[in-house]
């Protein structure tokens, strides 16, 4: 796809390299409170560890709450990063290209907000290696059978091939950057980092060529790793867990939600650094079509539950749904639905697709719904197990909103940081959409 | 653990005293390495090995039951308190009161020292020999007055030597020594009297009948002796070869012994006696009884119809338990409760008693051979005058023993003020309850655990107290302040020749026990030191009916007050009459009925509630012309709706930070109105005024529904289908893997809801077993209490008279074979062990909290905070169990601490573990032997015999969880 | 090039990590001299010269899980009659009076305290160890606590961490039964 | 030997094709081609052979695999812990783990194939490079020796190369 444009090869390095240009005050406005808000985040954490858990809302039976709902939210959104920079690689989907950097990055940060909670939900943290294998003198291992530790090792699979996908993908562009400042401090951290590219065609080769196996690998990886967070519930026995639809309902969920989190990401990058040549209409109107698709497949989960649960005539099973319906957390569901099931609809219609505020309203609403979609599906699920008299009702409490409000926090600060540090649009691959200069004008293509 | 500084209650010298080895058990997690201390004896005391647990056999004394306990020891510190097996009251079962005792001993608010009130209104610590000089010279300067009777002996029913030395000192020193029990039966006895001439209160043997009707009634919570009849009723109640006994439980409201009747019968308040004479009538007028020929004349008066008519009972519902009282012989029918304490009690318990000499009960199911040892009980009046002689300054020095009249006595009895008038008061009680805080000087007793003595609770059954460990404070008993005191005063000094308590009893027990016992006394002594007792035999007495009840009236309960709701102030199977709420196990353990904790309600029928435009948790005031209360509302179906009920035992103002300022006292706004003809005090005599305040709270509960929404955690059967024979059910599913082997042991359970009652004894044997944190009411309030077996409670629609059922089910770890806890470990911190045990390994645990997430059951606990054990309740924790740390998972280990005792000890004799040697505490506590547990692998263990019962059935069984617990199915009377 | 070698420092490194944790906690022989107690108390004199047994003073160590710590009036036992050499010893570099030492201990009889001996070899509470069952069968007190007759002031010579215990319990199984219920966690944690 | 290197900077991607098309047909074996941006053209014209990395990455991605098969398998073994009656070695859920063993060795071998064959393996004995090759410049790095240079940058001049460095060592 080439498109009508004022670009060229020299300008796309100078527009990409111009954002790093020094902080502005606006930056400095956004990045000073965002380290407040982390300073509050670990302020509130480290009091939950001097007091115990139960600085947080948690009771009986309801173990997991708003911390393994955050987790879950955060590893969905590193997903349609993921998706956006491998998955449509592997089918050249042009669109991507603009995105695929920011997505990225918001991926290996997202990534990295999300292994946080698994620790910080634990018990005792201070402990939290016990969940690596690692060779020890009490001869003991861990319980792979365990779908947690499943976990651990997806999660920080996930962690090591996004940021190496992430990181060899801009070694290309960080050689450009450092063929261009002047500066000593940044010259020498920019060399470093581009490991010496000089973009010869041997190194193409190899680059291509393991780019490819990276997209490979990276795009299982995405499907297995929302998977294994979804077995994580639908291993257990629970009622509203314990099903086989989890892991694919998860999958698109998780890209529902990412894709509505690089909306509302590249909506205002856009804006700030004047980057509508390169982040178009277009690529704004694939980006909506694949929620469309996520958001349906999302809405037919949430009716296939139901339907399964009444089917069944299971009283636990149906108990649970009618109570997610209708009981105390009936907001909770009712949110859910409205944002992630009728607040899409809208996008069938070119217009809405084209129009950046209406899609920013709507990523907005994709965010808080897919958020609530895991807190009903963790704490409504809980709330309401087999043993009616255990049953019990979740209240969040402060320190796990200020942990919440710091995770935000704390993926906005490394973005901000990333904002200003590394391209945030690929500048190679940004010139494979423009036309190669040639001396005569009829070349090859 | 390294050794506290802090404290300052002679916490060195206690080690001094046992030598602990080490510390007793340590919280998991932390790499720091305190210096920790070995501190050795000085003198090693015979008999005790470090780590080796010595029981000792002693009397319970937190209720009149009396109780034989066995007082776990270790390393010089009492433990664990369980029934003693060779006692006949109780026979090794015990109650949550008994269980809490320890909290008692170990009670941080416990009075450490005789205090003496200064000038200042301070009240400072004295020394012992102060305290006794002080009141020797009271005492002294007071007779010196040469008036008789200005010194008054204040106690409860204090039996056997104790009783005796107080009477005799007081008779010495020309005092006056009155029993005043909380409970005292007066109405009994004096029915009794009145029917039989027999000032007695005999021995029910419910386990001999077929047919139980209580009229109020409540065996399993306090009358007379809950847990004798609870042991009893069990064995009446239980199926067996096809049949079993009924029980119907008649009472304005469905106390926890009324929800385990098989029918409720609601009656209108005061009409019991009507009840009662109307059967009585039936059996007669039917001629379904040879007796009772002479009484119809009497029982003429008592139509069905008018009687119908005034209590609420239909037609239908009297003439069937005419028929089956009659019929399903021996039958019987007691009476207590809301049936005893109107102002016509003594002429209802008349109309019982009636009614069971009509049904040729007499002599057969009730035993005047065994009376209960009431007679040192002051009669009601007795008290009244006191309080008269006290405000007039007929009271000089006033000493209190183990009662607490501020508390239990109504406010308009006048107690209070009357006791401040006394110029002196002494109080022997060990806390700081409302009535010390009326005490010039407190010379603090010892618990039980910690003094020599003896109880008397009935005929033929000799309790021996025998101390269990040295006192934790600096307290006394007040068997040897009494012997000081004595020998401080001048003329009386030679009166006590024994220099101790402790030959006082011995020399009491020699005169008045050995020689019938054929055994040298050394050997008598020891065998009772052993047996917990001396008990005999007594033979039964016959009775016959006197003659003049011919002519006997029933007049109408009368019910003073302007209010729309009668009130009932029910005595509280866990405070009793308030003396355990200073326990918090006891505070934790959820109420039976409503699952509420470390407070007060009242107990509302639905209707009212909407009527009076209130909810759960809602506040009302509940006035009374003497006064009101404020406390929250628990719509309960099983009351009636122009009824309300809360429970006495809490709302203290004082008595220690557990107890104090929490909840109400309903007593508090009772008039003080008395039963006509015996005199007692009688409670059920209040109609008040409800209003709501438009406050709410949260009603702080354990359970939160009522419904088991079809999910059939608790199952019942008919018993026809019973008789008609129950399909064989194969637990075992089949599963993905071949079913596990196990070899030698499986441990497991099995659970008889038919059984289970819902006491509560089973939870709190726990905690103490266990070393299971309390929580407090906050905590509980956002389910964080840590008990690791529960009782649920469901209400459950039925086609009973009462249009409700209630069913209890213990729910604990199921230690299932197919456990869907273990897989999702990451750490393994829980797995499966070989004995079948589901194994909680806490220093591995991480806190990931998804074995809970995924345990179908819900019966994990996590530790949220770091719970503590405020010192000295930290001494009661059982070193054979690690006190888990902040951030761990824990649950029901099926005392896995006893089960590696009884293989060790198996080991040493070189065989395997026998049925019977290891006793997990829930099970061991229980009184109703709902809770049987054993090695499923032996064929032969009760625990695996009762598992193969047609009845059984496991919970949620469709999981496939392979659970070690089979429940048995309760078994329902169908509907006749 | 440098930036290459760097590179290669990655793995390098994570294997030293991993060999720090395993080896870290391994078991090392103390060479921690031990703490210094109230008492200079020699177990070289009293069970190596001597030829005390253990269980004379430790006596129950094959009746209960504690070994027990001889009391005061245990002492007493010989120490009414022994009042001990007046000479200079060396315990452990520090010279100490026979005689004075033992006067310490008649003092504290005299006063009826105990001694506040300080613990060397110690478990954490959630390890139920008990010494009846090892003695029993037939470990000498010296596996585990060292040749204390050869120690002035007794010290540690193992860390009593879970990999001694489990090497130990692996190797001293005598059937494939036995080994499950030695190495089941809830032999010891509970 | 090759120890002078000729560096010619384009601005036109089908000059720099001729030249290098040229180069070749005159021999020179040690070209290297620089450009902003991966093209096939200039992959087409140099003709490499097929990239190595795809073996690190078959190697890693098995290792992985036998790593994940053998770390499941022997750690369970090593101490049997039972667990919900599920045999001590349960394929199913060792799966997941070793897919993810797979992907992620797979993955770091392939990055260390990359960095191994781009970099650390020197594949020219001279380096030249122009800061605006990483912008819009295409260029061509022969090493020849001292004779050819010229030849070398009249080919360059020839195809329309901009500017011209020679470097020798």
């Amino acid at each position: 796809m080439s498109q009508q444009t004022s670009l060229t090869y020299a300008k796309v390095n100078e527009d990409v390299i111009r954002m790093l240009d020094k902080p502005t005050v606006k930056w400095l406005a956004l990045f000073v409170p965002t380290l407040g808000i982390v300073g509050f985040g670990l302020f509130c954490f480290l009091y939950q560890v001097y007091t115990g858990l139960g600085a947080a809302g948690y009771r009986h039976p309801v173990y997991w709450g708003v911390y393994i709902t955050d987790f879950v939210f955060w590893v969905g959104i590193a997903h349609s990063g993921t998706l956006i920079s491998a998955v449509l690689y592997l089918f050249r989907a042009s669109f991507r290209l603009s995105i695929y950097r920011i997505s990225e990055a918001m991926t290996v940060f997202a990534v990295l907000t999300a292994g946080l909670f698994p620790i910080i939900h634990l018990g005792r943290p201070w402990f939290f290696y016990w969940l690596f294998p690692y060779p020890n003198q009490r001869e003991l291992w861990i319980n792979f059978k365990s779908p947690l530790v499943w976990d651990v090792f997806a999660v920080s699979t996930y962690l090591t091939v996004s940021s190496v996908f992430f990181f060899v993908g801009m070694i290309p562009d960080i050689a450009a950057i450092r063929d261009r400042v002047t500066e000593k401090p940044r010259k020498i951290i920019y060399s470093i980092l581009s490991l010496g590219w000089k973009g010869s065609n041997w190194e193409w080769l190899h680059y291509t060529r393991a780019y490819l196996f990276f997209a490979a690998f990276a795009t299982p990886l995405v499907l297995s790793v929302h998977s294994v967070v979804s077995w994580d519930f639908a291993m257990a026995n629970l009622p509203g867990w314990h099903t086989t639809i989890f892991a694919p309902y998860f999958v698109a969920g998780a890209i529902f939600s990412g894709l509505g989190m690089v909306i509302t990401l590249t909506v205002p990058i856009r804006k700030i650094f004047s980057l509508e040549e390169y982040i178009t209409l277009d690529n704004y109107d694939g980006l909506a079509k694949l929620v469309i698709v996520t958001s349906l497949i999302v809405g037919y989960a949430y009716g296939v539950e139901f339907f399964m649960a009444w089917y069944s005539s299971n009283p636990a099973e149906w108990g649970q749904f009618y109570y997610r319906a209708t009981g105390e957390y009936a907001l909770f569901y009712w949110i859910m639905i409205f944002c992630n099931v009728l607040i899409p609809i809208p996008l069938w219609f070119k217009s809405v697709r084209r129009n950046i505020k209406a899609l920013f309203i709507i990523s907005i609403f994709i965010n808080i719904g897919m958020w609530f979609e895991r807190f009903n599906i963790i704490v409504i699920s809980l709330s309401r197990g087999f043993d009616p008299a255990s049953w019990g009702i979740y209240k969040v409490s402060w320190v796990e909103m200020g942990i919440t409000l710091g995770s935000f926090a704390w993926f906005f600060m490394f973005f901000l940081i990333f904002i200003k540090t590394l391209p945030a649009v690929s500048i190679a691959e940004m010139k494979e959409i423009l036309p190669v200069p040639r001396k005569e004008a009829n070349g090859h293509e | 653990m390294s050794q506290d500084k802090k404290g300052g209650i002679r916490r060195r010298d206690f080690l001094k005293i046992i030598g602990v080895a080490g510390g007793t058990a340590a919280v998991t997690g932390g790499c720091s390495e305190p210096v920790e201390q070995l501190i050795p004896y000085v003198i090693p005391p015979e008999g005790i090995i470090p780590g080796v647990p010595n029981w000792y056999a002693s009397t319970c004394r937190e209720c009149p039951a009396g109780c034989g306990i066995l007082v776990k020891n270790r390393e010089g510190r009492a433990i664990k308190i369980e029934g003693n097996p060779k006692h006949p009251v109780n026979k090794g079962a015990s109650c949550a009161q008994g269980q809490a005792m320890l909290q008692g001993l170990y009670n941080p608010d416990r009075t450490r020292s005789p205090l003496l009130l200064n000038d200042l209104g301070k009240r400072r610590p004295t020394g012992w020999e102060n305290a006794q000089t002080l009141l020797a010279e009271k005492i002294d300067e007071i007779r010196k007055k040469g008036q008789n009777g200005r010194i008054v002996f204040l106690s409860d029913n204090v039996t056997g030597t104790l009783g005796a030395l107080i009477d005799d000192w007081m008779e010495a020193i020309g005092g006056v020594h009155i029993s005043y029990e909380t409970y005292a039966y007066e109405p009994l006895r004096e029915a009794n009297k009145r029917t039989f001439g027999i000032d007695k209160i005999p021995t029910y043997n419910i386990d001999k009948a077929k047919y139980l009707l209580s009229f109020g009634a409540d065996f399993m919570e306090t009358w007379l002796s809950p847990t004798y009849y609870t042991t009893q009723f069990s064995d009446m109640h239980s199926f067996r070869d096809g049949s079993m006994g009924k029980f119907v439980h008649v009472e304005p409201r469905a106390s926890l012994t009324g929800v385990n009747a098989d029918e409720w019968v609601s009656i209108t308040p005061g009409t019991e006696g009507l009840l009662a004479l109307g059967i009585a009538n039936v059996i007669v007028s039917e001629g379904l009884s040879q007796r009772g020929g002479e009484l119809s004349g009497l029982l003429g008066g008592y139509a069905i119809d008018k009687v119908s008519e005034a209590t609420g009972v239909s037609t239908d519902t009297i003439r069937q338990i005419a028929r089956e009282f009659s019929s399903m012989q021996p039958s019987l029918a007691i009476g207590g409760g809301t049936a005893m304490t109107s102002t016509n009690a003594t002429e209802t318990l008349i109309a019982i008693n009636i009614l069971n000499y009509v049904a040729g009960n007499i002599g057969v199911t009730i035993d005047f051979g065994r009376t209960l040892n009431t007679d040192g009980i002051s009669p009601f009046r007795d008290i009244l005058s006191l309080v008269d002689s006290m405000s007039d300054g007929g009271v000089d020095l006033l000493m209190v023993y183990n009662v607490n009249p501020v508390f239990t006595l109504p406010k308009s009895a006048g107690f209070e003020d009357a006791i401040s008038r006394v110029p002196f008061v002494v109080s022997f009680s060990s806390f700081m309850d409302e009535t010390t805080e009326k005490a010039h000087l407190i010379m603090p007793d010892n618990t039980t655990i910690e003094s020599w003595g003896d109880f008397i609770p009935s005929a033929g059954i000799h309790g021996l107290i025998q101390p269990a460990m040295t006192p934790v404070f600096n307290t006394k008993s007040t068997g040897d302040v009494i012997l000081a005191v004595t020998a401080n005063i001048e003329d009386l000094k030679e009166k006590y020749k024994e220099a101790s308590y402790y030959d006082y009893l011995r020399e009491s027990w020699k005169t008045a026990y050995s020689s019938q016992a054929g055994l040298s006394f050394d050997s008598f002594w020891n065998k009772a030191l052993e047996n917990g007792g001396y008990y005999s035999d007594v033979q039964p007495v016959q009775v016959s009916l006197s003659g003049g009840l011919s002519g006997a009236a029933l007049p109408e309960a009368e019910f003073s007050g302007d209010g729309d709701y009668f009130l009932i102030a029910y005595p509280s199977y866990k405070y009793y009459d308030g003396r355990g709420a200073n326990k918090p196990w006891l505070q934790e353990l959820p109420d039976a009925l409503s699952t509420g904790v470390w407070d007060s309600w009242v107990e509302v029928h639905p209707d009212t509630a909407s009527r009076l435009g209130v909810e759960l948790g809602d506040y009302v005031v509940i006035e009374s012309p003497q006064g009101s209360i404020e406390t929250q509302v628990y719509p309960y179906p099983g009351i009636r709706p122009d009824t309300v009920a809360v429970m006495i035992g809490q709302g203290h103002t004082s008595y220690g930070r557990y107890a104090k300022d929490r909840g109400v006292n309903p007593v508090g706004i009772l008039p003080l109105a008395t039963d006509k003809l015996s005199g007692g005090f009688a409670w059920f005599t209040s109609k008040v005024k409800l209003t709501r305040t438009g406050k709410h709270a949260q009603f702080v509960q354990t359970q939160y529904t009522t419904h088991q929404h079809d999910r059939g955690i608790a199952q019942e059967v008919t018993l026809t289908e019973m008789q008609k024979g129950l399909p064989p059910v194969d637990h075992e599913l089949p599963g993905f893997y071949p079913p596990k082997e196990y070899a030698k042991y499986r441990w497991g359970m099995a659970i008889d809801l038919q059984k289970c009652t819902g006491c509560g004894a089973c939870i709190t044997a726990c905690y103490a077993e266990n070393n299971i944190p309390f929580v407090g009411k906050e905590l509980v309030a956002k389910r964080r209490d840590m008990a690791w077996i529960k009782i649920e409670r469901y209400f459950e629609k039925s086609d009973n008279k009462a249009g409700f059922e209630t069913r209890f089910l213990p729910m604990l770890c199921q230690h299932c074979g197919n456990a869907p806890c273990e897989p999702v470990c990451p750490v393994y911190a829980t797995y499966h062990n070989p004995e079948g045990l589901n194994g909680m390994v806490y220093n591995r645990c991480v806190g990931t909290r998804y074995c809970s997430n995924n345990c179908s059951y819900s019966v994990r606990k996590f530790n949220w905070f770091q719970y503590k054990f405020p010192e000295p309740l930290d001494w009661q924790l059982n070193p054979d169990v690690t006190v888990r740390g902040v951030g761990v998972m824990e649950k029901c280990t099926f005392c896995v601490q006893r089960i590696n005792y009884a293989k060790d000890q198996a080991k040493d004799k070189g065989r395997d573990v026998l049925d019977g040697e290891v006793q997990v505490a829930c099970a061991q506590a229980c009184g109703s032997d709902a809770i049987v547990f054993g090695n499923l692998k032996d064929p032969e263990s009760k625990a695996s015999r009762l598992s193969k019962n047609e009845r059984g059935y496991k919970v949620l069984h469709t999981l496939n969880t392979q659970s070690s617990i089979t429940y048995l199915k309760k078994v329902k009377w169908d509907k006749a | 090039m440098r930036r290459r070698i760097k590179l290669l420092l990655v793995p390098v490194l994570s294997i030293f990590v991993f060999a720090g944790f395993y080896f870290s906690d391994r078991n090392a022989e103390s060479s921690d001299k031990g703490p210094v107690q109230p008492v200079r108390f020699s177990h070289k004199i009293h069970a190596g010269e001597d030829q005390i047994p253990c269980q004379y003073c430790h006596s129950f160590v094959d009746v209960s899980p504690n070994p027990g710590i001889p009391s005061v009036q245990r002492c007493m036992g010989c120490h009414t009659h022994i009042a001990g050499r007046d000479v200079d010893y060396d315990f452990n570099g520090t010279t100490i009076n026979i005689q004075a030492e033992i006067a310490k201990v008649r003092d504290f009889w005299a006063k009826k305290e105990p001694i506040p001996w300080i613990k060397v070899n110690s478990m954490p509470g959630y390890v139920h160890f008990n010494h009846k069952r090892h003695i029993k069968r037939g470990f000498d007190c010296a596996v585990c606590h060292g040749d204390v007759a050869d120690m002035d002031q007794v010290h540690r010579v193992n860390r009593f961490n879970m990999g001694f215990c489990i090497t130990c319990h692996t190797e001293n199984a005598r059937s494939h039964e036995e080994l499950t219920s030695l190495k089941d966690c809830l032999t010891c944690h509970y | 030997m090759n120890n002078q290197g000729v560096l010619g900077i384009f601005s036109y991607l089908d000059l720099t094709i001729n030249a290098v098309r040229k180069l070749k047909e005159e021999g020179f074996k040690t070209i290297r081609v620089f450009s902003p941006l991966p093209n096939h053209e200039i992959e087409g014209v140099m003709d490499e052979p097929e990239s190595v990395v795809r073996f690190f990455t078959l190697f890693g991605a098995m290792l992985g695999a036998s790593c994940g098969v053998g770390f499941t398998v022997l750690t369970s073994m090593d101490w049997p812990l039972p667990v919900s009656a599920k045999p001590i070695v349960s394929i199913p859920p060792f799966i997941v783990i070793i897919f993810e063993l797979t992907i992620l060795i797979g993955a770091l071998s392939t990055l260390i194939g990359l960095l191994v064959n781009s970099r650390l393996r020197k594949n020219a004995p001279i380096d030249m490079y122009d800061p605006r090759f990483s912008e819009d410049k295409f260029g061509i790095m022969v090493a020849c020796d001292k004779g050819n240079v010229e030849k070398v940058q009249d080919i360059l001049n020839s195809h329309g190369a901009e500017e011209i460095k020679v470097d020798g060592i």
